[in-house]
């Protein structure tokens, strides 16, 4: 089990010395205990951090963010931010190391292991509790959850509460780290397509029919996008202009700017930028299931990134996160890449 | 006037409003969305509260404000596009997401009416449901003006007493709705009034969620531009819009060209919904960025809400219904940041 | 469904094969169906999916990605990349509903005028049967 | 059409003169509308221009409103709509609606002296209230202009500039060196300090870059103005025009309805959000 004094001490200890300029990791947050992500830059707050099972958030995003934040002052501080980093948290770094937007003495991490559990779906805790709010949700034995609420303890089996990425995830520990807590227990979720698989046996007019139901909820609020490390792009292709901006750049580069989709939530437009989010995750993205957990509609994003997940593996054994060394998934290719869909 | 409703009259009720578009809270996946029914034979027991907040009715993700063409010889050529008028009537409206409706009016309808959002409001026929439990954890409407048994922005308000509701018909097109259906509706006794209050009563009780003394929040934030506050807390944010597409009162949008053809010319122009939180939201086209970092955009967002409004029209512009606090992907609390901020007074 | 309709396809033809390729067509003068629209790009490695799906989007009843054959790429390689990008976009589409018969990619070099006419004529007797593609399409 | 504020009216595009050149041109568009409607506004208001298929762009009115026969607008390409609208041609037609804002409070400046003081493209807004002022001249008290850029050719107004100076002490800068320039070398805030305005009974009007305005203001306050002397207008991305799109505020101001004009007695007030 992770100690998590442990990665206190080592937090405070970074801080303390000056090592890092902060320690991005988890703390409680306001309502029901359920932990939100947290910059931490004073040794002593280091006691807050903790690691239980409502640590969702990809840390990853923060480093992307940091970079971006530094990279905007005047003197920047250049010493390495400190990350608590569950197993896809590490894919995330390793995918951003592979892409060299950032470099491994960037960063220093905190690697916590999901050991034989992962993080919990709230919706599903929420409809297990039958609307009571749970006082502390941590790990028990066996990877099972233990949730406390008015002060009972309860027991729940890992299949019954835990986010279906935990449940589909292969990676359950930190694959890139400086400092490791608790122990390496290898998963192998049993199947963990089965819902691609289950979708791609629909007929197409029923996965057209399942597609644009899901698509029809978007609001467009982005989300998705803003929560995933992977989509730091400064221009992307549903903005309406581009964030790269600089003041030399003239009115025509500005104006030229072409307009892919449009702003307005039609059908055909959440198609596209849902389309071509998917695709540009292909071999990036690491399923750490965020962009579909923070979806206010609940619209299934996750079934499109995992069946690219599982096209990089079948078409081109690729998996995403693993080494950072590597090239990535369509920065190469190989003599036998399958091309019988070519006429 | 009150009058008392069977609940097993609810259905032959709504039979009677066939002239209109009825709307009633209906599951989506794990939430609730007002949709379109065709009957309503009851509201739903274990209804909470609606995803997208009711402003979706007066204030659409997308209004198209008019066409336009250009086909050379004419010249160009702009068609207005008013809203089909279609009278709307949404059952199961909880009292914040109503309220929201009547603050945007102050908005929308006060000076330069915004004859789209005029139009769609005369066109809406509010039956509100009062909150008995409370639907969310996250609710504190009680903090900011309203209540579960709020009246204000509906025409009718419904209050489950039992086996029947109690109705309060509050504006004369509450009374069209009743008349249309006059035979289900009974006189109210004692009792029910009596039943009603009680559960009012217990409703105010439920409360886990409160911004104390947030009526002088304007006071306190008015020092607190500068304060790291914002920053400490917009660390995690994720500039996304849930916060405020969610919120009943925020009602920021966008105004936008869509081409259906670029030679001819042919297109229209739509007003789309936007948020302050996105980066871009006040960027000039220079690249100059007023409110250039999240601290700035959570500031705002609070600020809008607590004080500015307050400023101009003497009201909070937030209605409690916790939306933005349940929603929050990671995490960031209003009322747990306004009820902080009163440490930093003085 | 229309299937009257005479299905318009985009072709993104790589400048140094497969744009050659239906010039060949046209000085053999081969006769192939009317419907394309050829955009010529530098390489079929430089055709990204937002091409493809905006030209979906902006009312294209088919896309076709035409590049040189594996080996004679100008840029060494560039078809071997849009390969991979292009089979991920082959499996993606049909997984949305998309019927698989309007997304194709071909080799052609400049020497084949005639496969080049067979494609389009192939192409189009598949999309024909399928009617206008109004999925993706924008319609405001 | 009037009860709906979205919908703009078709104007004709009657002339458009090129003001700078270069890589950040300036034009002059003037405009009537095609229904031959008048165009009520004050000076300093703006107005929402459309490009159909481009979009809109909010623009200050250059021209006076005693001017009956055409709106001007000038106006600095910048991004989408600015880029058309420099592309199109005298007869086109666009999109006006508006207008939009306070505008200058001409009426509480009867019988003061009236300073001018604008940068860039910053002289366009100013441009209206000094050619009403110089219309109605025995209203108000010695008018004087100072106005730069960085070179020469970046001044807009060249023409009437150089008439302008038979009438009223007109002090020009550009902000380095050029061979054959004879007046001020340096910024604006500089050529103030050089030439010390007398703050009694005068009005300073000011527009320009946000830094100009501040140093501005920073000069002419140590001359001696006070803030209820100083007069300025904010700019900040609009779409409405009525504020109720949201993006145009400082505090609980939009600019787009409440602005562009502030004495710097009330914006020193305001968050400096622009």
């Amino acid at each position: 089990m992770v100690k998590i004094s442990d990665v206190r001490q080592e937090a405070k200890r970074l801080l303390e010395k000056g090592k890092v300029r902060g320690v991005v990791g988890y703390v409680p947050g306001t309502r029901g205990g359920w932990a939100i992500p947290y910059l931490i830059q004073e040794a002593e707050r280091a006691e807050q951090l903790v690691w239980d099972p409502t640590c969702v958030h990809n840390l990853a995003l923060f480093v992307v963010e940091e970079k971006k934040e530094q990279a905007k002052q005047k003197e920047p501080d250049k010493r390495p931010l400190a990350v608590m980093v569950k197993g896809c948290d590490s894919r995330a770094i390793n995918v951003l190391l592979q892409e060299k937007f950032i470099n491994r003495e960037e960063v220093v991490l905190l690697g916590v292991s999901c050991e034989n559990s992962g993080v919990v779906d709230r919706r599903k805790i929420t409809h297990l509790l039958h609307g009571q709010q749970a006082g502390e949700i941590r790990f028990g034995d066996n990877g099972n959850i233990v949730v406390v609420v008015n002060s009972e303890r309860r027991i729940f089996d890992p299949q019954e509460v835990l986010a279906d990425r935990c449940l589909e995830c292969q990676y359950n520990f930190p694959v890139v780290f400086d400092y490791f807590y608790g122990e390496k227990i290898k998963k192998t979720p049993p199947a963990p397509y089965a819902q691609v698989e289950k979708l791609e046996s629909f007929s197409l007019e029923k996965r057209r029919q399942f597609w644009e139901e899901e698509m029809a909820r978007c609001l467009r609020c982005y989300a998705c996008r803003s929560v995933c490390p992977m989509c730091y792009c400064a221009e992307c292709v549903v903005d309406p202009i581009s964030f790269a901006v600089e003041p030399t750049t003239t009115a025509e580069e500005k104006a030229k700017k072409i307009k892919w989709i449009e702003k307005s939530p039609l059908l055909s437009e959440n198609f596209v930028y849902h389309l071509v989010r998917a695709i540009h995750l292909a071999g990036r993205c690491v399923d750490c299931g965020e962009c579909e957990r923070v979806c206010p509609e609940g619209i299934s994003i996750r079934l499109l990134n995992k069946k690219l997940e599982r096209e990089a593996l079948r078409l081109f054994n690729y998996v995403a996160g693993t080494d950072s060394q590597a090239p990535s998934l369509l920065s190469t290719f190989q003599e036998t890449d399958p091309e019988d869909f070519i006429w | 006037m009150e009058k008392i409703l069977k609940k097993s009259d609810l259905g032959k009720w709504v039979g009677k409003l066939s002239a209109f578009d009825c709307y009633a809270p209906t599951k989506e996946n794990d939430h609730w969305e007002f949709n379109q029914v065709t009957y309503l034979d009851s509201l739903p027991e274990d209804y909470t509260q609606v995803n997208v907040p009711l402003k979706k009715v007066v204030l659409p993700n997308r209004e198209v404000l008019f066409n336009f063409e250009d086909n050379r010889n004419g010249g160009p050529h702009i068609q207005e596009v008013l809203p089909e008028e279609k009278e709307v009537v949404v059952f199961g409206v909880r009292g914040c997401d109503a309220r929201g409706v009547a603050l945007l009016s102050k908005i929308f309808s006060e000076s330069s009416p915004d004859i789209y959002f005029e139009r769609r409001k005369n066109q809406l026929y509010v039956v509100g449901l009062s909150c008995y439990p409370l639907p969310g954890d996250n609710c504190f409407c009680l903090s900011v003006g309203g209540g579960p048994f709020s009246t204000q922005g509906m025409d009718i308000l419904l209050s489950d007493i039992g086996r029947k509701y109690f109705v309060e018909v509050l504006t004369p097109k509450g009374e069209k709705l009743v008349e249309l259906g006059w035979e289900f509706f009974a006189e109210p006794n004692d009792q029910d009034r009596q039943d009603r209050l009680r559960r009012e009563k217990k409703a105010q009780e439920m409360f886990n969620l409160e911004i104390h003394e947030a009526e002088k929040k304007a006071g306190v934030l008015h020092h607190l531009f500068e304060d790291k506050i914002w920053k400490t807390e917009s660390f995690r944010c994720l500039k996304c819009g849930i916060c405020t597409y969610l919120c009943p009162t925020c009602h920021c949008f966008d105004i936008a060209d869509e081409l259906a053809s670029p030679v001819p010319l042919q297109g229209k122009r739509v007003r789309v919904w936007d948020t302050c939180q996105f980066p871009d939201f006040t960027m000039h086209s220079s690249g100059h960025n007023p409110r250039p970092d999240k601290s700035s955009r959570l500031r705002q967002r609070i600020m809008h809400k607590f004080l500015y409004f307050v400023e101009t029209y003497g009201e909070i512009m937030c209605t409690g219904c916790g939306r933005c606090v349940s929603k929050c992907p990671v995490g960031i609390d209003i009322v747990n940041i306004l009820n902080r901020v009163e440490s930093h007074e003085g | 469904m229309n299937k009257d309709h005479e299905p318009r396809i985009v072709a993104f033809l790589c400048k140094w094969c497969s744009s050659a390729g239906s010039d060949m067509a046209g000085v053999s003068r081969l006769e192939y169906p009317p419907n394309v629209i050829p955009i010529t790009v530098m390489c079929s490695g430089s055709v990204s999916p937002i091409y493809i799906l905006s030209a979906f989007n902006l009312g294209a009843d088919g896309v076709l990605v035409s590049g040189c054959h594996p080996g004679d790429c100008h840029y060494i390689k560039g078809n071997m990349y849009a390969r991979r990008r292009m089979a991920l976009l082959k499996e993606l589409l049909p997984y949305l509903g998309l019927e698989p018969e309007r997304f194709q990619m071909s080799w052609v070099s400049a020497a084949e005028g005639v496969k080049f006419t067979q494609i389009i004529k192939d192409f189009v007797a598949q999309l024909k049967p399928l009617g206008p593609q109004t999925y993706l399409r924008r319609s405001l | 059409m009037k009860d709906n504020p979205y919908l703009p009216q078709l104007a004709r595009i009657v002339t458009i003169k090129e003001e700078v050149g270069g890589s950040r041109p300036i034009k002059s568009f003037r405009m009537q509308l095609l229904n031959g409607h008048r165009f009520d506004f004050k000076c300093g208001q703006c107005a929402m221009i459309s490009v159909l298929g481009k979009g809109e762009s909010m623009i200050s009115i250059s021209s006076s409103p005693l001017e009956r026969d055409y709106l001007q607008f000038s106006v600095l390409k910048m991004g989408r709509v600015t880029s058309a609208l420099h592309e199109m041609e005298q007869g086109s037609i666009v999109g006006l609606r508006g207008p939009y804002g306070n505008g200058f409070p001409l009426e509480q400046w009867t019988g003061k002296n009236l300073i001018f003081i604008g940068g860039g493209i910053g002289l366009a807004p100013i441009w209206s209230v000094l050619q009403t002022a110089l219309r109605q001249q025995n209203d108000y008290g010695q008018l004087s202009l100072f106005y730069g850029a960085r070179t020469s050719s970046d001044l807009v107004f060249k023409d009437e500039l150089r008439k302008l100076k038979d009438t009223l002490p007109v002090y020009l800068s550009i902000d380095v060196e050029e061979p054959g320039w004879t007046e001020f070398v340096g910024f604006v805030p500089q050529n103030v300090a050089d030439k010390k305005p007398s703050p009694d009974n005068a009005i300073a009007i000011t527009c320009g870059p946000p830094i100009m305005i501040k140093f501005v203001i920073k000069t002419i306050q140590e001359l001696g103005f006070q803030d209820n002397q100083i007069y300025t207008t904010v700019e900040n991305k609009m779409k409405c025009g009525i504020g109720k799109c949201g993006r145009c505020n400082i505090g609980p101001h939009y600019i787009c309805k409440d602005g562009p004009v502030y004495s710097w007695a009330k914006l020193k007030t305001l968050p400096q959000e622009y």
